[in-house]
């Protein structure tokens, strides 16, 4: 089986994944899940935040390594920023917001690929870092109240049907698609997953492209805090709150491996919406939110052993037709 | 414990006295960056500036749940080495902070509770704060009222076991004994945060597009909520409440996107808190509990609540 | 050797680096010194005994999970046993299981997590960091529903006596955790587990082609990492005189902090549990020595990152070092 | 042949194994006999390491029968066959760097403090390891850790490892294709000692000349099928090699010998980390070696040229640009391309296609501006699978499921397509069998002819002298000597290589 098909079929299983928690909503509260407004809400308003930061956990491991600093790096670069926006300084803003993720992209990426600390570490010593700095910079100083010409950079529609929020993710995606499946940096990013020292002595940017990793991270992350401040309305500490989780469940559930080197940002895509349907599937079902968890975990292990025994019928199709 | 005001010995064996000779109170709070207890710390600075002591505040550095006992209970230790003369205690966790504030007893050390209730009182010379189940009880009715006595409510509750969100639920579903014509549809955490609140009222709304009101357990819940309803076009429609009246729901109540809120006065708290272990320490006679008033909020009294 | 006869500062750095102490030793020598300098109080013997005593859930935690780092894997899933354990003391005790059972059983439910984690992994061949996280998914979301996430007080002269008693003037738990700890690194350092546990860190290839059983090696750091993870859990109860649901929502990371800093790559293979024991004392004496030397503890946070950094920079530049020493060394030895 | 029933201690027969895709054992027999050397002799892939990894225990056989020592088995895990006394030495070195030379030679089966199982007594360790290291000629510290060795100092440890324990059946997989003559000797005083010892002996190895010192029979695979098993007396080499290739190869070392051209390489005292004050040059044209002991310090020069580890003095011209610092990126855009020693850490990326890792150094080619067109590298593929003969159906195959010499032929291709005309090549030939050796020669041969300045780093003392115009020897970081095609022979460079610059230079 060459490794393309191999590929999609894993992506197909995942679809299955995220069909089959779909039908089982469905069935279950027809009315209220199938609801074209409930769709498109998660699909385009609630999933795109998870995307976003899940993009740059992919990246991250795609390319050998980990990336637990985003989410802290988000609630620092928004709170720096917020007061801007809320002025209406739209351009400060944008350089406070993506001066602080590229700041600390940078330092991220220096610190992996040029100090050669374990990525885990190192981000999650800028974690600290990040999000300390944001307690210090917040002081119980909340931001609120957005105009709604920031507002609508999430809520409007320049599309009509797709709200903004939903546009900018798919852009996102389909640059960070194009870039990992069709460029040069793509094709250093997978050979680094699997073999650090054999892309580096092929005269690979290997170091340039972890740092770029990073950044992407880094950038990623201010990119999600600016459309959080216009789709709360409000710099807000809490938002971090389990993103980082939910962007590693997100890469897993989608089929990235954490050895590196597979998948892609479609998994990715995919992974987050399995988790962003459960949640609106049990909440609207009314479920108590302590049992979201637990279903989480029992569909991420559902999901490898559903693989495996996807891989052993194929191989012994696929055997038996060599045969 | 003794309220007599004097040294005591210490497990650290250090004269609880500092350098200006005045004596000294930690206030351990529950977290450095909710704009709540904010408030409640500088309300604790004042009164010990006013009474002549010094007062230190101090917070776990993390504000999660999950280390934000195991924080306090190094804290707690800290004012056990520091050698102060009273600590004012706000836990995190009701139950899992009692062997510290033992602790803390068993080195001479008065404990004034604040705002939450300790798991064991009788560690405590005395509780300063508000009654979260009256303070959610009458929240509810005032919402309650506003609907006009009938309809259905959502409930979004704050971190699952977090006690003021349980006591304020309590409080909420006592008011609704009273109201049999108002239907608890469904009830749901979104962990105190204001994104999570978001997310999780889009979702209900899909189930239950009919709802009237929502009851929020915390202010940046029911911001959230706004926002959800906002999205649904149906502002105005939907009545939120939230609690705690904090900068940004007094905004979003002018604004008329939530409906109320309650006002527990965190500052007054915090430096009735201080006042409370000034007269454990002087030898004043204390009461068991001494009450924050807590008010509604709504619009009509949304410029002049803190004034009153 | 010229350096060290000239004696002085010189000569003691140059000696000091010959007895090739770890530099995570020498942070904590460092930060105890400052810290002391900075308030005389943290150096009082309560405050340097209560630094154990919050040091104990962390290593113990880290214990049994440094055994994992050390075979090149990960365990996810320690942070939600321990709440799990801590919440299962409560329940089953509150339930009316006598008390020896209440603490031992959650033990099992560690054991058997790790039995679970090690069967997927080394049995199955799942990916490690997939199966572990989707464990500390279910098992975070099944201490939530078991106690529907509230705190439950446990009241019991036993249960306390262990979490908050002394012996002979220290903690109980203290005592518990430096024999456990001595005991594992006796395990690691002496015993034929302890060296299958640094060969598949090794390499498994090599693990296995020298005979080494890999499955039931992996099996068993597993299961002790459930282990050891549960008695967290269950010391936390103790502690506390309560079980949380969520008390062990930060251990994961911590515990992986600690043991990282200790000096235990994510490779395995090299580092042990010495190192994790100073880890996790490095980062309570950080947290203790910020806040009593009157950091705010809003700049606490970004400090300790900063420190983390700054120790972890040293050690690579000083490995790196090394390594060219050597490389040299070799060269002139043989030149 | 006949073969005393009493004597024999391994008899396999009918043994088939097969892998996902791919037939790796198909009905293979194999006999041997106790104080005998039994050569195992087969292309890349023939299937001899998997062969031996079933009479081990690492894998376990889908067909057939093996009897050992008089009874038939069935080994599921390495365990059992070393209590059954077999000991084996694997083709890729099985040690753990971070542990002591001791830890890794009781690997497994280390010595129990008496009356306490599973507690581990190392002092005796280190003092069982002296003697046996001493026995076997080994003079190292047990306590240092094996990361500090050489890497051949690291296969004498592999072999004391394999000899530890009581052991009737040893089976060696390429021993010697890291040691050097001195070490081989020594490797083979051993094996006579073990004959004499009557332990039989399975040896595998691509070294033909190999053959006729040590082995008894002669057992030839091809393609996972067993061919014949011959006496080695009886057989010529030529012979030997026709059976497992199938064809004939002759004249082994092809070149053509030309004029070189201008210099394109030149060093000026450059010092790294292992090695100082080489003065080296390369002509177009020419393919020069760089001889020594393992250990010596070649693939750090390599390395260091081409920027892998720091350059601490001198430096190089490369076409008439003089660097002191670079990269590997900047080498590799200054027409420079290095062949590493460690094809598998270094040079692939296994788990993907041919077609990616034949355009990994030459990415700007297949992406235009830095986007993908599939068309070229497709077409790269298909053109170096025909041009290099790599054994595979299309280019889309994993490289790691790839043989040895295929993959070699990957590397190689890999720096073809960058259109360098400098190439560093480390140990070209390591662990590769004679048809592909022979194949790569020419290829050598080929590209010198088209301008390519070769300098190449070996071991192999045969492919040295066979195929370089001239030979650096090296000792200890120094380069000690330099001989040119005329009086090129074993002894001129070994002169060298020993002894150092005096003594050539007194002699
Ligand atoms: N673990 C494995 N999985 C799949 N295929 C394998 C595996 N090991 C070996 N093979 C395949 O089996 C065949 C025989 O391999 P083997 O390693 O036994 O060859 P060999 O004769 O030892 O070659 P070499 O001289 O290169 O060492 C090859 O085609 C190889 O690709
Ligand atoms: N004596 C030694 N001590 C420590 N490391 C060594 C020693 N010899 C070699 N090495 C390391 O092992 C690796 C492979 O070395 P190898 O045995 O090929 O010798 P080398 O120094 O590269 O020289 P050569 O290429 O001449 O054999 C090199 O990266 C080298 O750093
Ligand atoms: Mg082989
Ligand atoms: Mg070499």
């Amino acid at each position: 089986m060459s490794v393309k098909k191999k590929n999609q079929i894993d992506l197909l299983s995942r679809f299955l994944i995220l069909a089959v928690v779909c039908v089982g909503f469905a069935l279950l509260r027809p009315e209220a899940f199938l609801s074209v407004d409930n769709i498109t809400q998660v699909v385009f308003q609630q999933t795109p935040f998870t995307i976003l930061m899940a993009f740059g956990m992919s990246l991250a491991i795609i390319s050998g390594g980990i990336d637990i600093s985003m989410s802290s790096t988000m609630v620092l670069s928004s709170y720096l920023s917020a007061s801007y926006f809320q002025q209406g300084n739209y351009f400060m803003g944008l350089v406070v917001a993506f001066g602080v993720g590229l700041g600390f992209g940078l330092f991220n990426g220096v610190l992996i690929s040029k100090v050669k600390i374990e990525p885990f570490i190192a981000t999650f010593s800028v974690d600290f870092m990040a999000l300390g700095l944001a307690y210090v910079v917040c002081n119980g100083e909340y931001v609120y109240g957005f105009s709604d010409g920031f507002r609508s950079i999430v809520n409007g529609y320049l599309i009509p049907g797709i709200p903004n929020v939903a546009l900018v993710t798919f852009l996102v995606f389909a640059v960070l698609y194009f870039l990992t499946r069709r460029t040069i940096y793509g094709r250093t990013l997978y050979s680094l997953g699997h073999n650090k020292k054999a892309t580096k002595l092929s005269g690979m940017h290997s170091d340039g492209v972890i740092l770029g990793v990073y950044v992407t991270n880094g950038l990623l992350a201010a990119l999600t805090g600016i459309l959080y401040l216009a789709r709360l309305n409000a710099a807000d500490p809490s938002i971090r709150g389990t993103l980082t989780n939910d962007s590693i469940a997100s890469a897993l559930i989608g089929g990235i491996a954490f050895c590196g080197g597979t998948g892609s940002v479609v998994n990715t895509v995919i992974g987050s919406m399995i988790i962003m349907f459960i949640r609106n599937g049990m909440n609207i079902m009314g479920v108590s939110t302590n049992w979201q968890q637990a279903v989480v975990g029992f569909v991420i292990l559902f999901a490898i052993v559903y693989e495996r025994v996807l891989n052993n019928l194929m191989a012994k199709y696929a055997g038996k037709g060599n045969k | 414990g003794c309220g007599n005001g004097s040294d005591g010995g210490n497990a650290a064996g250090d004269g609880g006295e500092n350098a200006e000779g005045g004596k000294n109170i930690t206030v351990i709070l529950k977290n450095s960056t909710a704009p709540f207890f904010i408030s409640m710390a500088e309300g604790a600075q004042a009164a010990g500036e006013e009474l002549g002591y010094n007062v230190e505040v101090k917070t776990p550095v993390d504000t999660a749940e999950g280390s934000g006992n195991e924080q306090q209970n190094q804290l707690c230790d800290e004012a056990i080495v520091n050698g102060v003369d009273c600590v004012v205690l706000c836990p995190v966790d009701t139950e899992a902070i009692v062997p510290a504030a033992q602790r803390i007893v068993d080195a001479d050390i008065p404990v004034v509770a604040l705002n939450t209730r300790l798991g064991d009182e009788s560690l405590c010379e005395t509780f300063v704060g508000l009654e979260n189940v009256q303070q959610g009880y009458e929240t509810a009715k005032a919402l309650f009222e506003k609907m006009g006595g009938k309809g259905t409510l959502i409930i979004i509750e704050g971190s699952t076991g977090a006690q003021t969100s349980l006591d304020r639920i309590e409080g909420c579903k006592k008011a609704l004994e009273e109201y049999p014509d108002i239907e608890l549809v469904a009830s749901q955490s979104a962990n105190y945060s204001r994104a999570e609140a978001l997310n999780v009222a889009q979702n209900l709304l899909q189930s239950y597009p009919d709802v009237d009101a929502f009851f929020c357990c915390n202010d940046e819940m029911a911001l959230g909520t706004a926002e959800a309803v906002d999205a649904a076009g149906k502002t105005g429609e939907i009545m939120i409440s939230g609690q705690d009246a904090n900068d940004d729901a007094v905004s979003a109540l002018k604004e008329g996107k939530i409906t109320l809120t309650s006002w527990g006065d965190p500052y007054m708290q915090g430096y009735e808190g201080v006042v409370a272990a000034v007269d454990v320490l002087e030898g004043n006679e204390v009461k068991e509990f001494y009450e924050v008033s807590t008010k509604v909020v709504d619009e009509t009294n949304v410029d002049s609540f803190k004034d009153e | 050797m010229n350096k060290s006869q000239k004696g002085g500062a010189a000569g003691l750095l140059a000696g000091l680096r010959k007895l090739n102490i770890p530099g995570i030793l020498i942070g904590n020598i460092v930060l105890f010194v400052l810290f002391g300098l900075a308030n005389e109080r943290f150096l009082s013997s309560y405050n340097i005994m209560m630094i154990f005593r919050n040091t104990c859930t962390l290593l113990m935690a880290a214990l049994g999970f440094t055994l994992v780092i050390l075979i090149g894997k990960i365990d996810m899933s320690v942070g939600s046993v321990v709440s799990m354990a801590a919440v299962s003391v409560v329940v089953l005790y509150n339930a009316g299981v006598p008390v020896a059972l209440a603490l031992l059983l959650p033990l099992l439910i560690g054991i058997a997590v790790g039995v679970i984690n090690g069967l997927l992994i080394a049995k199955c061949n799942f990916d490690f960091w997939v199966v572990t996280f989707g464990m500390m998914s279910v098992f975070a979301g099944l201490a939530l529903v078991t106690t529907d996430g509230n705190t439950v007080a446990i009241k019991n002269d036993i249960v306390n006596w262990i979490g908050n008693g002394k012996i002979a003037g220290i903690y109980v738990v203290i005592w518990i955790t430096v024999i456990l700890a001595a005991l594992m690194v006796w395990i690691q350092k002496k015993t034929k587990f302890g060296y299958d546990v640094f060969a598949l860190g090794g390499s498994q290839a090599v693990a296995s082609v020298s005979g080494i059983n890999v499955v039931k090696t992996s099996i068993i750091v597993y299961a002790l990492s459930g282990l050891f993870a549960a008695l967290a859990g269950v010391l936390i109860a103790c502690m506390t005189n309560s079980g949380s649901p969520a008390v062990g929502v930060d251990y994961t990371f911590n515990a992986m902090a600690a043991i990282v800093i200790g000096g235990t790559p994510f490779i395995g293979g090299k580092g042990g549990i010495g190192g994790t024991i100073l880890g996790a004392l490095l980062m309570k004496i950080l947290a203790s020595g910020l806040s009593l030397v009157g950091i705010p503890a809003t700049w606490q946070k970004a400090i300790t990152g900063f420190v983390i950094v700054a120790l972890i920079i040293i050690d690579v530049v000083n490995d790196h070092r090394k390594n060219i020493k050597a490389q040299r060394r070799v060269y002139n030895n043989v030149g | 042949m006949d073969v005393k029933q009493d004597n024999v201690i391994l008899r396999m027969t009918g043994i088939t194994k097969c892998f996902p895709g791919t037939l790796a054992l198909d009905k293979v027999q194999l006999t041997c006999e106790k104080g005998k050397v039994h050569i195992l002799l087969g292309e890349n892939g023939a299937g001899k390491s998997t062969l031996m990894k079933i009479i081990s225990g690492v894998y376990t056989r889908d067909e057939g029968t093996v009897w050992y020592d008089g009874q038939e088995v069935n080994f599921t895990n390495v365990r059992q066959s070393m209590e059954a006394g077999i000991s084996m030495i694997h083709q890729e070195l099985n040690l753990l760097p971070e542990r002591t030379i001791a830890q890794n030679i009781y690997l497994g089966h280390e010595p129990m403090v008496k009356g306490l199982k599973g507690v581990i007594d190392y002092k005796k360790m280190v003092k069982d390891s002296r003697e046996l290291m001493d026995r076997l000629g080994l003079d190292l510290d047990p306590n240092i850790l094996v990361k500090k060795l050489s890497i051949a100092q690291m296969q004498m440890v592999e072999v004391v490892k394999a000899l530890s324990k009581e052991v009737k059946l040893v089976i060696m997989d390429e021993p010697t294709s890291s040691l050097t003559d001195r070490e081989i000797d020594k490797l083979f005083e051993i094996v006579e000692k073990l004959k004499r010892d009557n332990v039989a002996i399975i040896y595998i190895s691509h070294r033909m000349d190999e053959i006729k010192r040590i082995g008894d029979c002669v057992t030839v695979m091809r393609d996972g099928q067993y061919i014949d098993t011959v006496d080695v007396e009886d057989m010529d080499l030529d012979t030997l090699i026709s059976m497992m290739v199938g064809r004939k190869i002759e004249n082994m070392y092809e070149r053509h010998y030309r004029e070189p051209g201008k210099v394109i390489f030149e060093t000026k005292d450059l010092s790294g980390w292992r090695f100082r004050n080489v003065n080296i040059n390369v002509r177009e044209g020419e393919i020069v070696s760089l001889s020594g002991l393992i250990g010596a310090g070649r693939t750090e020069i390599a390395k260091a040229v081409f920027g892998d580890e720091p350059i601490e003095h001198g430096s190089y011209t490369l076409y008439g640009k003089q660097i002191t610092r670079t990269t590997p990126v900047k080498s590799v855009r200054n027409s420079m391309g290095y062949l590493s020693e460690d094809r598998k850490a270094e040079g692939l990326v296994l788990q993907m296609p041919i077609k990616e890792n034949l355009v990994a150094a030459s990415l700007t080619k297949v992406f235009k501006g830095g986007v993908l067109r599939s068309g070229p590298e497709d077409e790269i593929g298909k053109k170096y699978v025909a041009e290099l003969r790599i054994a595979t159906p299309n280019a889309e195959k994993l490289v790691g499921e790839l043989s040895g010499g295929n993959q070699q032929k990957v590397v190689i291709g890999k720096w073809l397509e960058t259109g360098c005309k400098f190439l560093i090549i480390d140990e070209p030939t390591r662990g590769i069998d004679v048809g592909a050796k022979s194949e790569i020669y020419k290829l050598l041969d080929r590209l010198v002819g088209e301008g390519y300045g070769i300098l190449m780093i070996s071991s192999e003392m045969n492919e040295v002298i066979g195929i370089s115009d001239r030979v650096y020897v090296m000792k200890d970081g120094e380069i000690t000597g330099e001989v040119t095609r005329e009086n090129m022979t074993q002894e001129a460079i070994m002169r060298f290589a020993v002894g150092g610059k005096e003594r050539a230079v007194n002699e």
